[in-house]
C-alpha cells in the first residue's frame, strides 16, 4: 500500500513519542516532552486557523485560559470530574469562539489581530480580577486528573512525569489525526481556498463567513483542551495562561515551524519549548536569542523551519 | 557592547569553573531574574551568586564546596515548574530556593513535595505555608503580616476610615485581599477601594475618587514596581493631605529616588532592618548581618540593596545553617534541620521555625518606617 | 465638576502618550503596510538612553538628542535588516518579525542598561498647575504639546512636502510610486527613522511621568496599536484621536465605573467601533480589486 | 425567456460614476459580450453582477429572482459562476486541488465528518476529484494536475480558472477576459470551449479585448463607454454603429487599416 502523507506524518509522530524516552537520562525529560506535546496540541488549532484558513489571531490564549480554569473550578464548584471539566472547558470555549468570532472574523489582517487581542486581554483580565472565583493573579490549584491512579489500579505504574508524557502524547496524536483528516477533505480544501483567494472562494460557493467561524471554533477547542491539560499537569494555573505573550507564543510556534503542515507546527512547538531549556547557561542572552531566532526564521525561511529544511534536503537529493 | 563582551566572557568563565571544580553540595534555585517580576528576581539571583562565592571562598559548609544551579523562570509559573523538575530530577539538588512570586512558588511546591526536597520560597502569600507542607518553607513576611503592621500603626494614630489603591499584579492583588480580610480586627473600615494596572501612567482618576471618599483619614497603596512611585507623585500633585502608607513591596532607596524626596515626605511603610542598616542602634541583633550584606551587595552590584535580595540572603542563610547543623547534605536531614531553625538572625528578621510554623517570623521583624527629608527613619 | 475635569486631564495625559506611540505606528504602516510591534521599544530606548546618557554626565537636552538620534539609527537598522528582506511576507510573519525585534531589543536593553526602574527630572518642575479645580503636572503639558506638535508636523509633512507625498504615494501603490521615480527604499528608510525618532521623543517626554525600565515597551506598544487601530491605521488624525480617546475612556471608566475594568472598557469600545467601522474611525475604505 | 436580466445597474466610487444605468438580457445558450475601451466599467459591471460590489442602483435578476447585491456564494448556489480578469488562483494548492475546489457545492458536507475522516467525507472528495480530472482534461491541463498552480503559465492559469468555474455546472457563466495572455492556438481552444459550453445551454457573459474572438462567437454585444451603454445588438450591427466606431472600434479600425 502506498504511504499517504497523512499516514507518514502520524507514523513519524507516533515513533517519536514512543521511542525518544529510550534516550531520556532523567525524569525531567518526560516533563519537557509533555510540555512539547501540550504546546503542540494548542498549535494544531493554529494550523487550522492560520495555516489552512490564513486568519490571524492574537488572542487564542484566552481559550487556553478558559480550558485551564474550567479544570480548576468545575471540579470544586460543580463537583465535576476533571476529565469532564476538560469537555466543559472545550464547550465553553467553542461557544465563546462562536459568539466572538461572528463579529470579528469580518475584519481582516491587523484589524482581526487587534480584535482577537482584545478578546484575549478581556479573558485574562477577568481571570485576574474576579478573585472570589479565580483567586486572582497568584493563581489557583487544580485537582488531579486521577487517570494515573486508575492506571495504577489496573496494574500500570507510571511516574507522574511519565504518565503526562504518554497521555499528552496520545492526545497530540489524536489531535494531529483530526487536523490531517481535514487537510484533504472538502472543508479543508475550502479553508485553504479562502486563504488563497477569498473572493474566488466565494464565487465557487464557499460560505466564507461560516467557514472562518468553524475554523475559529475548532482552533479555540484545541487551545482550550491544551490549556486544560497544562493546568492538570501542573496542578496549578495562573492567569498568565491567557496572557498576550502566550497568544504570541502559540502563533510563533506554529508559524516558525511551518503553520501549513502538522509536523512543522509541532516541530515549532518543540523548538520554542526547548529553547529556554537549552539556553539556561546563557540565561542573560535568552531574550536576545529568542528574538533573533524569530526574526531570522521568518526572514529566511518564510514557510517555516521544517518545510524549508525538508525542501533543502530534497533539493540536494535530486 | 563592552558590557556584552564582559558578560559573555564572565559566563564562559563561570561555566569553565563550574565544570572544573566538582562541587559536593548542589543547591538549586529558580527565580524571576527577567520578566515582569525581575526587580524581585534580579537582586535575588545576584545575592545568591554572591553568597555562594563568599561561602566557597571561606571554605564551604562542613568543608564541602557548594554549587549553585540557578535558573531564570521569567516569572512564568509553567517554566518555574519545569525548572524545579529539572533541579530535582536532572541536577539532583539537595534543596531549592526560589519562586520569586507566589504564582511561581505555588507551581513549584508540588514538585518539591513529591520529590521530598526542601524548598524555601521567596514569595509573600500566606497560602504557601498555610496549611503547613512538610518540605515547603519561606523567608518573607506574609502579606497579611504587612497589613497587620500597617493597620496597627493606623489604629495607634486613631484612624478608622481609610482608602486603598492597589496594583492589579499578583503582589498588589494578594495584599489587597489580605488587608481587606484582617482590617476588621483593627476597627478600621475601608471606604474607598481602587486599583491600577502596574503599567499605568497616571493614577489621578483613582486618587480623585479616594480623595472624595467620605471621612477618609489615610490611604494605603499595596503594590510594587513603578506604580507606587507614580501614585505617590500623583498624591502630591492632587495635594491630598492624608497620611500615605506604602507596602514592603517598595521598601528600597530606589522608591525615594523615583517618587522624589519631596513627594515621598511622610510616607510610611513596614520595612526591614536592611533599609535602615546605618541608623540601627549598635545593640540591635540584626545590625551586623544587615550591615555586612548591604556592604557586600552594594560593592558587588553597584545598586542599592533592597528587601527582596534580603529574602534570598535569608533563605541561603537558613539553608547553610541547616546543612551545618545537620552535618549532612541529605534532603530529609536538611528538612528536619530547617524545621529546627531557632533564633537565626537574618536581614528580614529573626527566624525560629517549628513543625507548625514554616516561616518563623513575627510582626516584630517589621519596623514601621517613615520617609523624612529623603531618608528612612524609624517610627517609635 | 472639578472631578470630571481631573478625569479629563488624567485621560488627556495618558491619551497623549498613546497618541505619540500610535503616530509612530502610522508612519511605518503608511510606508510599508507593516504594523511595527517594536514601536514600544523605541519609546523605551528613548527613555533609557536619555537616563544613561544623562547619568554619564551629558546635560539633559543633549542626552535626549543623543537618545532620539541613536533610536532613529536603530529604526533604520531594523528596516534594513529585518523589514526590507521580508518584503511581501504575510501579515502573520510580519507580526512575528516585529515582535521578535521587540523581544530582541528588550533583551539587548537589559544587558546594555540594567533592569532597574529609572526616571529623570521633569523639564519644568513638578509644581502642579490648577485648572478649574483640577491639577495637571507641567510635564503632562509637555507630553500633550509634544503629541500635538508631532501631529501637526506630520500632517504638514504628508500634505505639503514632496517627500511626504512620496511616502503616501508609496503606501497607496508601491509599484506606481517606483514608476514615477520615487525611491521607495529611501522612503522606507526615512519612515523608520522618523517613526523611531518620534517613539524616542515620546520616551523622553513621558519618562518623568511614567518612569522607564527595559520592559515598558510591550505594554505601550499594545496600547498604541489599539489606539492606532481605533482611529484607523495609517491616518495621523486617527492616531491622535484614537490615542486621546483611549486615554479618556480609561480615566473616565476608572473615575465613574471601575478602575479594575478600565482597560476592559477600552477594548470593548474598540471591538464595538470595529464592528460598525471595520477600518476604524478614520481608516481608508478598501475595495477588493479583482 | 431570459436567464439573466440586468436592469439599470449603476455604481459610483467617491462621487465618480463608474457604471450608470446599464441594462441588457442574456438567454440560455446565448453568448453576450460586453466590450468597450479601457476603463469603460466592464469589470466593475461584472463585479456588481457577481455580488462582489454592491450596486448603487438597479437590479440583477437571475431566473426570475431578484439577486441584486447577493453574496457571491449564494449566487453560486443559484447557478452563477465567474472567472477573474487578474487571476484569482488558490495559491499554495495544486492544479487539481484548484479544480476540485470548484466542486465545493457538491462535495461539501458536515465539518465533523471531514474532521473524523468518515467514509462519507472521502466519498464526496473522491467524486469531486474524478469530476475535476475530467474537467482538466477538457481544458488540456490533465498532465499538469499534480503541479503547484502557482508555477503554471498565465495562459494555463486562465484555462484553470475556466475549469474551476465550469466545475460549478453553472447556468450563467461570467468570463472576464478569458483569452488575455493566451497565444493564438490557446485562444482558439478557449474559443471552442466557450462555444461548446454555450451549446450545452449555459448563458455566457463575456468581457474580452480580442475583437476577432468577440465578433466570431458572440450572439449579442453590449458596448460600454464611460460607464454607460452606448450601443447593443448583434456583431454586425454593433460594428457598424457610428457611436461605437467613434468611441472604440474607430481607434481599433484605424490601427487595423493604418
Amino acid at each position: 500500500m502506498k504511504l499517504t502523507p497523512k499516514t507518514a506524518t502520524l507514523l513519524v509522530l507516533a515513533a517519536l513519542i514512543a521511542l525518544t524516552p529510550l534516550f531520556f537520562p532523567s525524569g525531567y525529560y518526560y516533563r519537557v516532552g509533555a510540555l512539547i506535546f501540550v504546546n503542540g496540541l494548542s498549535v494544531l488549532g493554529i494550523v487550522i486557523l492560520t495555516g489552512y484558513a490564513g486568519q490571524v489571531s492574537l488572542g487564542h490564549a484566552g481559550f487556553a485560559g478558559i480550558g485551564a480554569y474550567a479544570c480548576a473550578l468545575a471540579p470544586v464548584h460543580l463537583g465535576l470530574h476533571p476529565a469532564l471539566a476538560i469537555v466543559l472547558g472545550a464547550v465553553i470555549s467553542a461557544i465563546m469562539a462562536w459568539l466572538v468570532g461572528r463579529p470579528i472574523l469580518r475584519l481582516k489582517g491587523y484589524y482581526l489581530g487587534v480584535a482577537s487581542l482584545g478578546f484575549g486581554i478581556l479573558v485574562s483580565m477577568v481571570l485576574s480580577n474576579e478573585r472570589w472565583l479565580t483567586k486572582g493573579p497568584d493563581g489557583i490549584e487544580v485537582p488531579d486528573l486521577g487517570l494515573r491512579d486508575l492506571l495504577k489500579d489496573m496494574g500500570l505504574k507510571l511516574a507522574n512525569g511519565e504518565f503526562w508524557y504518554f497521555f499528552s502524547g496520545i492526545c497530540l496524536l489524536i489531535g494531529a489525526w483530526l487536523v490531517l483528516n481535514l487537510y484533504n477533505s472538502p472543508t479543508g480544501r475550502a479553508l485553504r481556498a479562502l486563504h488563497g483567494s477569498e473572493i474566488a472562494a466565494r464565487t465557487v460557493g464557499v460560505d466564507v463567513a461560516k467557514l472562518k467561524l468553524q475554523a475559529f471554533v475548532i482552533s479555540a477547542v484545541y487551545a482550550s483542551v491544551a490549556g486544560s491539560l497544562l493546568a492538570l499537569m501542573n496542578k496549578f494555573v495562573t492567569p498568565d495562561v491567557a496572557g498576550f505573550m502566550h497568544s504570541i507564543e502559540m502563533v510563533t510556534m506554529a508559524v516558525l515551524g511551518g503553520a501549513g503542515s502538522v509536523l512543522g507546527a509541532i516541530f515549532g512547538a518543540g523548538i520554542l519549548t526547548l529553547l529556554p531549556q537549552v539556553l539556561t547557561v546563557f540565561a542573560e542572552y535568552e531574550q536576545l536569542m529568542l528574538g533573533a531566532v524569530m526574526m531570522l526564521v521568518m526572514i529566511f525561511m518564510r514557510d517555516g523551519l521544517l518545510p524549508s529544511v525538508l525542501r533543502k534536503i530534497r533539493g540536494r537529493g535530486e | 557592547m563592552k558590557t556584552l563582551t564582559t558578560t559573555a566572557l564572565g559566563t564562559l568563565m563561570a561555566l569553565g569553573l563550574a565544570t572544573a571544580a566538582m562541587a559536593d553540595i548542589k543547591i538549586g534555585a529558580t527565580v524571576s531574574a527577567t520578566g515582569p517580576a525581575s526587580f524581585l528576581g534580579d537582586p535575588e539571583a545576584k545575592t545568591l551568586e554572591m553568597l555562594v562565592e563568599e561561602l566557597n571562598a571561606a571554605g564551604g559548609i562542613n568543608g564541602e564546596k557548594v554549587e549553585l544551579v540557578l535558573y531564570d523562570d521569567g516569572g512564568d509559573p509553567n517554566k518555574a515548574r519545569t525548572f524545579a523538575t529539572r533541579l530535582v530530577e536532572d541536577d539532583e539538588v539537595v534543596a531549592i530556593i526560589g519562586g520569586s512570586t507566589t504564582g511561581t512558588t505555588m507551581s513549584i511546591i508540588s514538585v518539591a513535595e513529591d520529590a521530598e526536597v526542601p524548598f524555601i520560597s521567596l514569595a509573600g502569600a500566606v497560602e504557601i505555608i498555610e496549611p503547613v507542607k512538610p518540605f515547603t518553607f519561606k523567608t518573607p513576611h506574609t502579606d497579611r503580616m504587612a497589613c497587620e503592621k500597617i493597620f496597627e500603626d493606623m489604629q495607634k494614630r486613631g484612624f478608622t476610615k481609610v482608602g486603598m489603591i492597589s496594583g492589579t499584579d499578583g503582589f498588589g492583588a494578594s495584599m489587597q485581599a489580605q488587608c481587606k480580610s484582617v482590617v476588621g480586627n483593627y476597627g478600621i473600615e475601608i471606604v474607598a477601594d481602587e486599583t491600577y494596572d502596574p503599567k499605568d501612567a497616571d493614577m489621578t482618576a483613582q486618587l480623585t475618587n479616594i480623595k472624595g471618599a467620605d471621612g477618609i483619614q489615610a490611604v494605603l497603596n499595596p503594590g510594587f514596581g513603578q506604580g507606587p512611585s507614580i501614585v505617590t507623585r500623583n498624591y502630591k500633585q492632587l495635594a491630598i493631605d492624608l497620611p500615605l502608607y506604602q507596602s514592603h513591596g517598595v521598601a528600597s532607596d530606589g522608591f525615594i529616588e523615583l517618587a522624589g524626596a519631596d513627594a515621598a515626605e511622610g510616607v510610611r511603610l513596614p520595612g526591614t532592618a536592611l533599609l535602615i542598616a546605618d541608623i540601627l542602634p549598635e545593640d540591635d541583633a540584626q545590625k551586623p548581618v544587615v550591615t555586612a550584606y548591604k556592604a557586600a551587595f552594594e560593592a558587588k552590584t553597584g545598586t542599592p540593596v533592597g528587601t527582596f535580595g534580603g529574602y534570598a540572603h535569608d533563605a541561603f542563610l537558613i539553608l547553610k545553617d541547616a546543612i551545618t547543623r545537620a552535618g549532612s547534605a541529605e534532603p530529609a536531614a536538611i528538612r528536619d534541620a530547617i524545621e529546627a531553625t531557632s533564633g537565626l538572625v537574618g536581614t528580614t528578621g529573626v527566624y525560629t521555625m517549628s513543625p507548625e510554623n514554616h516561616l518563623g517570623l513575627d510582626l516584630s521583624a517589621f519596623r514601621m518606617l517613615e520617609i523624612k527629608g529623603g531618608k528612612w527613619t524609624i517610627v517609635e | 465638576m472639578s472631578e470630571l475635569m481631573q478625569f479629563l486631564l488624567s485621560g488627556a495625559t495618558v491619551g497623549a502618550v498613546y497618541a505619540l506611540v500610535a503616530l509612530g505606528f502610522t508612519i511605518i504602516y503608511n510606508a510599508s503596510d507593516v504594523v511595527n510591534f517594536a514601536q514600544g521599544e523605541f519609546v523605551m530606548l528613548g527613555g533609557m538612553t536619555t537616563v544613561f546618557a544623562h547619568a554619564a554626565g551629558l546635560p539633559l537636552p543633549l542626552a535626549a538628542l543623543v537618545a532620539v538620534v541613536a533610536t532613529s539609527a536603530l529604526g533604520v537598522a531594523l528596516n534594513k535588516l529585518a523589514i526590507e528582506p521580508a518584503r511581501g511576507a504575510p501579515v502573520v510573519s510580519l507580526i512575528i518579525i516585529t515582535i521578535g525585534a521587540s523581544i530582541f531589543i528588550r533583551g539587548a536593553a537589559q544587558l546594555v542598561f540594567d533592569k532597574q526602574i529609572h526616571r529623570f527630572p521633569a523639564f519644568t518642575g513638578d509644581d502642579p498647575l490648577h485648572i478649574l479645580g483640577a491639577t495637571i503636572l507641567p510635564q503632562s503639558l509637555w507630553v500633550i504639546g509634544g503629541a500635538l506638535v508631532v501631529f501637526v508636523a506630520l500632517w504638514l509633512f504628508f500634505t505639503r512636502t514632496l517627500t511626504g507625498r512620496a511616502v503616501l504615494a508609496t503606501s497607496n501603490n508601491r509599484l506606481a510610486a517606483q514608476l514615477v521615480g520615487i525611491n521607495t527604499n529611501w522612503v522606507m528608510t526615512l519612515s523608520f527613522a522618523l517613526s523611531a525618532g518620534i517613539g524616542a521623543l515620546a520616551g523622553v517626554l513621558v519618562t518623568p511621568i511614567t518612569m522607564t525600565s527595559y520592559d515598558v515597551g510591550i505594554a505601550l506598544a499594545l496600547k498604541g496599536f489599539a489606539a492606532a487601530m481605533l482611529g484607523g491605521m495609517g491616518n495621523p488624525k486617527g492616531a491622535l484621536v484614537g490615542g486621546i480617546l483611549l486615554g479618556l475612556l480609561e480615566s473616565l471608566t476608572a473615575g465613574y465605573l471601575s478602575s479594575t475594568y478600565k482597560d476592559a472598557a477600552a477594548f470593548i469600545v474598540i471591538l464595538g467601533v470595529l464592528f460598525f467601522m471595520p477600518q476604524g474611525l478614520f481608516g481608508r475604505k478598501s475595495t477588493d480589486r479583482v | 425567456m431570459s436567464l439573466l436580466e440586468i436592469q439599470g445597474l449603476g455604481i459610483t466610487f467617491g462621487g465618480l460614476r463608474a457604471v450608470h444605468d446599464v441594462s441588457f438580457k442574456v438567454k440560455p445558450g446565448e453568448i453576450v459580450s460586453v466590450i468597450g475601451p479601457n476603463g469603460a466599467g466592464k469589470t466593475t459591471l461584472f463585479n456588481m453582477i457577481s455580488g462582489v460590489y454592491q450596486p448603487g442602483a438597479g437590479k440583477v435578476v437571475l431566473s426570475g429572482e431578484d439577486v441584486t447585491a447577493m453574496s457571491p456564494h449564494l449566487l453560486a448556489r443559484r447557478g452563477m459562476s465567474r472567472t477573474f480578469q487578474n487571476l484569482q488562483i488558490f495559491q499554495g494548492m495544486t492544479v487539481l486541488e484548484n479544480a476540485v475546489s470548484g466542486y465545493h457545492l457538491q462535495e461539501r458536507g458536515p465539518i465533523l465528518a471531514d474532521l473524523l475522516g468518515l467514509p462519507s467525507s472521502r466519498r464526496r472528495a473522491r467524486a469531486a476529484e474524478e469530476g475535476a480530472r475530467a474537467l482538466l482534461a477538457r481544458v488540456g491541463l490533465d498532465r499538469a494536475a499534480e503541479r503547484e498552480a502557482a508555477n503554471l503559465s498565465y495562459g494555463a492559469l486562465k484555462r484553470l480558472e475556466i475549469a474551476r468555474a465550469l466545475a460549478l455546472q453553472p447556468k450563467v457563466l461570467l468570463l472576464d477576459e478569458p483569452a488575455a495572455g493566451c497565444n493564438a492556438v490557446e485562444t482558439e481552444e478557449i474559443d471552442h470551449l466557450i462555444a461548446e459550453v454555450a451549446a450545452s445551454g449555459v448563458a455566457i457573459l463575456l468581457v474580452e479585448h480580442d475583437m476577432k474572438m468577440v465578433m466570431r462567437i458572440s450572439n449579442h454585444i453590449v458596448v460600454l463607454d464611460h460607464g454607460e451603454k452606448i450601443a447593443e445588438g448583434d456583431p454586425a450591427t454593433v460594428s457598424r454603429d457610428p457611436a461605437v466606431i467613434a468611441a472604440y472600434l474607430g481607434t481599433e479600425a484605424e490601427h487595423a487599416h493604418g
